[in-house]
């Protein structure tokens, strides 16, 4: 979480250097809600990161540099500079990278479950979307099949107040959490800024889907913290919720946590912040990728590739 | 060689596919119990069960999303589209999500979508389309088209071979109506034009159905050569071109919207890249920019006869 | 109802004789969807109909012979020829003929209640769809806009059983009529074959509507009992399950309701067979359309034309 | 006349239908409160209210089918798609129910519907596509694409007013780098083609961004034209044929993936009906199929730019 908040506060200076092409995305508040999530996965699971959940990436074994890299368009970033900012995943590590349709990448997980079942695996496969991606077609047709089919999926709702400018009340009448029966599994609402309770249903949501009783809908309460990219100042959002909102920050929380067990925070700070540095270190060091590259790898032209497992420093496998 | 039709001949080469491989399965509305709404998976159900041959709920978007999903972690589904009009509700998944996954992340997605296609029965704007040139214009799809019941077959495996996303695009017309020998066993054909008909002083070229409405329309006619594409992506540009050295005169025939069609890129790659080949302009024949309408006498309005396309070569070869 | 019934009969008899080109769909055994919903609307409402109903038609005025010409693709059919069989709506009756997307014109309906609403007028929109169709995306589009703007629109689900060959079960786990819950309005289940209950529960949602209550679900349990089009011999139902439902047909039971309120209904059947005489008389005598005409009228020239009003025998204004 | 901005000209235009037309409204995600992702529509929420500048749910089905519905009781909307890349999640709405509506059952469906298309500044796969060939393949649907402030203006009036769906492809690339003098007032631009600049020897047609880029190209060459196609649907073929009677030397240059694009149109039109008039082959510049890529030279090194062009143009000339 603190990587994460690290890494995007460092890169957000990198934007604002001009080193950062193209827009900047950030996950600033919710950074509970992918590390928690991604932390109760093992590493056969498969994963469809979102564009607010840097932490996942971290979690599965990304390295910082790739990941400024990555924001930088540089040939060592995830993507090689063919996809910009938030717009990875490291097939290797078992993740693969959104689009930006949103919420599209639901259906790619409940397809990725369907296979699961279908090869009887015990596996299971998350993707995380936006309380606003709740209003589009594919997401419901995801939710149906994989209600249908009973399917080893988890959907993690990030309900972080805000779709761009758009509040809640302009996106749905009833919570999304609600529909889940009505597609025949269970929606649970946990605190999504609070690590532990993210991991707990994520990893009660998993033994689930592993014991073959279908999907499950996990609507995380949280708030974007900052703009939905870096040009939006959020003047719509009034300066008194987002102080009550910088009071529950997540990653504060959890240091108390740690710092009741004994953990030397201060010293992990310092870990984290040397860490960043290094990646930005070395990610800076990479070459832009070559032109002449440009129009290679449309098509795959051997062997098809899979999904590779990723790390799974909590290995959730039960 | 027993004879098939073209639609035994598709049936024979999924079924192929499905025992040589058992990552191979078929997705679709209505593919298990019914066989599907052309009987292409008739009984498939009985031979590789309901997980292999899977009734899919009645939406586009989810069939082909989730066919990625199950592609990027090893297996290799063959979705149907109850009609290619369909696919309009899939096109997002297929453009944005299939499409550009392996330019943008390196993983492959080898999918197949079979697209019923075609009209000349009165199926009316919404059963008559062919699709193919909005994904000619969106990169990291391939697309098939055969004419014959060989290729059908031949060109199936090879989507269903194929590391990436394919468009294999079944005329609907041709399903009964054709009937060719085809080799027993599996057997992949290159995604590559051939010649359906020789000949030196013209060519037409086109593919799928229009490959039998243009031999049935030259069939009197001296010198008129008949390149069938079969696949428009990757398209054969130097089979185009070689033609266009031998014939001089060109005919490009589209059963699909004129503005934008597959023989609208044909035509001008030869505007281009065979300009000094050619001895007269590259005549266009296609459906203009209307819906397909239902009734006889509008659907044969519209659609390319033997008569328009007999027409045109006439004129150009006395250009 | 009656003379739908009897349209469809004689129509499936010219396709048997080869007048009628393309497929043939009909909607016998769900009549009372139709005929009920569309009886309760005003002739200032909207309508969106569906393949199976053709009733609506009828009730908001349009002739047998019209329709018969439509089956036939003949000039004089409600589209002239340029669409087939169900796929026609008589716009000056204000009635927007269905795409073959399902259920694309939810979203249609739901945006000329939006375009009441946001005039403050006292009308609603009503279209019909299937069980099948309640997968696609589009369906929760529509529910969720309309319930997010809470719009007067009425969604009468018409739910035969199945879609084509393809059962309840393997469309989704839950009934559709509690997903309304979820998008903030009501779902109510109704008799499908009781023409009376259909029509009670539409002028109902249509008070709700016009109250600025918003929109209704409105779930018609019936039976589809003929194939999916006239190609389809419907081997995947068991004969029982017919001939259970056959017992329920819902044009005998509401005949013997009429019977009883002393209407004589030999007479009505007689009138009916002789209207339905008439108009295929009246049908076959038009001509085909003239194929120098097929490319005409892709775009509009003049000024665009709005939707006109039906008849509404039963006017509910209320 | 006041020198504005493309994208303040936009706004311009929309701000005179929207007072003169009680029946114009617009509707899209974050254009209300935030004035929309390019702020087109800002401040406009003061003036018209949130009825009439509507925020909609994130669903462009949604706000296509709506609109659609809208339009056929008497309203006339304007929906803004965030990124043109998104309206493939409303493909099938516009295809299926928009465009055939009128030839179907003769119901006119008088929406616009904006398009911020177009590359340039890192943009990545999603947010730089220009997905106007797509609609051109699809009957029913017109397409303007201005390139200048005062077209921008005046075509999106005309949008607004013609009884039709039509798709307003504005180039973000242009927002704010292109002014120029608009006269005050609402004036509706024809949907035909402009001569950018004028010559003899050559032209290159082309559209939106890609005029600005085809111009700096040629500006040093002898009698170059450079047209502005202006609008796509309906084309201006008889402006496209003058020119090559004019010039016999044709560029024709799309910022759109190549294959089956807007300029492959055209370039078979050329090869067809104007083909006695050329001298020289009808050379084509236009992104290769790739998706878009984000990082800057790999970008650079797909979009067609001033040396690509150029260098066509020297080429041809020389032929
Ligand atoms: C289909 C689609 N339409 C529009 C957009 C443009 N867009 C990008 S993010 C965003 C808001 C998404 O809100 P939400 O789903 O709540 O995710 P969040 O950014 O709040 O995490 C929008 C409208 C998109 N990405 N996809
Ligand atoms: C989006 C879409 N996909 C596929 C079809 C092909 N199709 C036509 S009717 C039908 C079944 C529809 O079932 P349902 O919605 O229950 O309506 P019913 O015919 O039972 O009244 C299908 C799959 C279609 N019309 N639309
Ligand atoms: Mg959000
Ligand atoms: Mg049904």
């Amino acid at each position: 979480m603190l990587l994460m908040r690290g890494i995007e506060e460092r890169a957000m200076t990198l934007y604002r250097q001009g080193k950062v092409p193209g827009s900047f995305y950030d996950g600033f508040g919710q950074e509970a809600v992918s590390a928690g999530a991604a932390f109760a996965m093992g590493p056969k699971d498969r994963l469809c990161v979102l564009h607010r959940d840097l932490a996942a990436h971290l979690v599965r074994g990304v390295t910082p540099a790739r990941i400024f890299a990555q924001y930088m368009g540089r040939a060592g970033g995830v993507t090689g500079g063919r996809d910009g900012n938030v717009h990875f995943g490291d097939w290797q590590l078992g993740c693969v990278g959104m689009v930006s349709m949103l919420p599209d990448m639901m259906l790619v997980a409940t397809g990725m479950a369907m296979a699961f079942k279908l090869r009887h695996e015990q596996r299971c496969a998350l993707t995380w979307f936006g309380d606003g991606s709740t209003s589009r077609g594919d997401f419901h047709e995801a939710m149906n099949w994989a209600g249908v089919q009973k399917l080893p999926v988890i959907f993690v709702l990030e309900n972080n107040q805000f779709a761009y400018s758009t509040p809640l009340e302009a996106q749905f009448a009833v919570d999304p959490v609600h529909r889940a029966e009505s597609y025949g599994f269970p929606g649970w609402s946990v605190d999504g800024n609070d690590v532990e309770a993210v991991f707990e249903a994520t990893r009660e949501a998993r033994e689930r889907a592993l014991a073959g009783e279908g999907p499950t809908l996990i609507a995380c309460e949280t708030m974007r913290m900052h703009g939905h990219a870096a040009h939006d100042d959020m003047k719509y959002v009034d300066k008194e919720r987002l102080e009550e909102w910088r009071r529950k920050d997540p990653i504060e929380r959890q240091e108390r946590v740690l710092e009741g067990l004994g953990v030397d925070v201060a010293a992990v700070r310092a870990e984290v912040a040397a860490a960043i540095e290094a990646g930005v270190e070395e990610a800076l060091a990479m070459p832009m990728p070559d032109g002449a590259t440009a129009t290679a790898g449309v098509f795959c032209e051997g062997e098809a590739n899979v999904l590779g497992d990723g790390q799974a420093p909590w290995s959730g496998v039960s | 060689m027993p004879a098939m039709t073209y639609l035994q001949a598709i049936s024979d080469g999924l079924r192929e596919e499905m025992r040589d491989d058992e990552r191979v399965f078929c997705m679709g509305e209505d593919i298990g119990v019914f066989g599907g709404a052309f009987k292409v998976t008739d009984g498939f159900i009985d031979e590789f069960g309901p997980d292999r041959v899977m009734d899919t709920p009645l939406a586009e978007a989810g069939i082909v999303g989730t066919a990625v999903g199950a592609a990027v972690v090893g297996l290799r589904p063959v979705c149907e589209m109850q009609f290619s009009d369909f696919i309009s509700c899939g096109f997002d998944q297929l453009v944005n999500v299939a499409g550009k996954m392996h330019y943008r992340q390196g993983l492959a997605v080898p999918i197949t979508v079979r697209l019923p296609t075609g009209g000349g029965f009165s199926g009316g704007p919404f059963h008559s389309q062919n699709p193919e040139a909005w994904f000619m214009h969106s990169p990291g799809i391939k697309i098939v088209a055969p004419a014959t019941a060989e290729d059908a077959k031949g060109l199936l495996i090879s989507a269903i071979r194929d590391p990436n996303p394919v468009l294999f695009c079944e005329h609907k017309h041709l399903y009964r109506r054709i009937k060719g020998d085809v080799e027993v066993g599996a057997y992949a054909t290159p995604m590559r034009a051939r010649v359906a008909r020789d000949g030196e002083d013209l060519v037409v070229i086109t593919y799928g159905a229009m490959v039998h409405t243009a031999l049935e329309a030259t069939e009197e006619l001296e010198g008129v050569r008949v390149l069938d594409l079969r696949s428009l992506v990757p398209l054969d540009e130097e089979a185009i071109l070689d033609s266009v050295r031998a014939c001089a005169k060109v005919v490009v025939v589209d059963e699909a919207n004129e503005l934008c069609a597959a023989g609208a890129q044909v035509a001008a790659l030869i505007a281009e890249r065979g300009f000094e080949d050619l001895d007269g302009p590259v005549v266009r024949v296609a459906t203009p920019n209307v819906p397909i309408p239902f009734s006889p006498p509008l659907e044969q309005a519209v659609l390319p006869s033997v008569d328009r396309i007999k027409e045109a070569c006439v004129e150009l070869l006395a250009y």
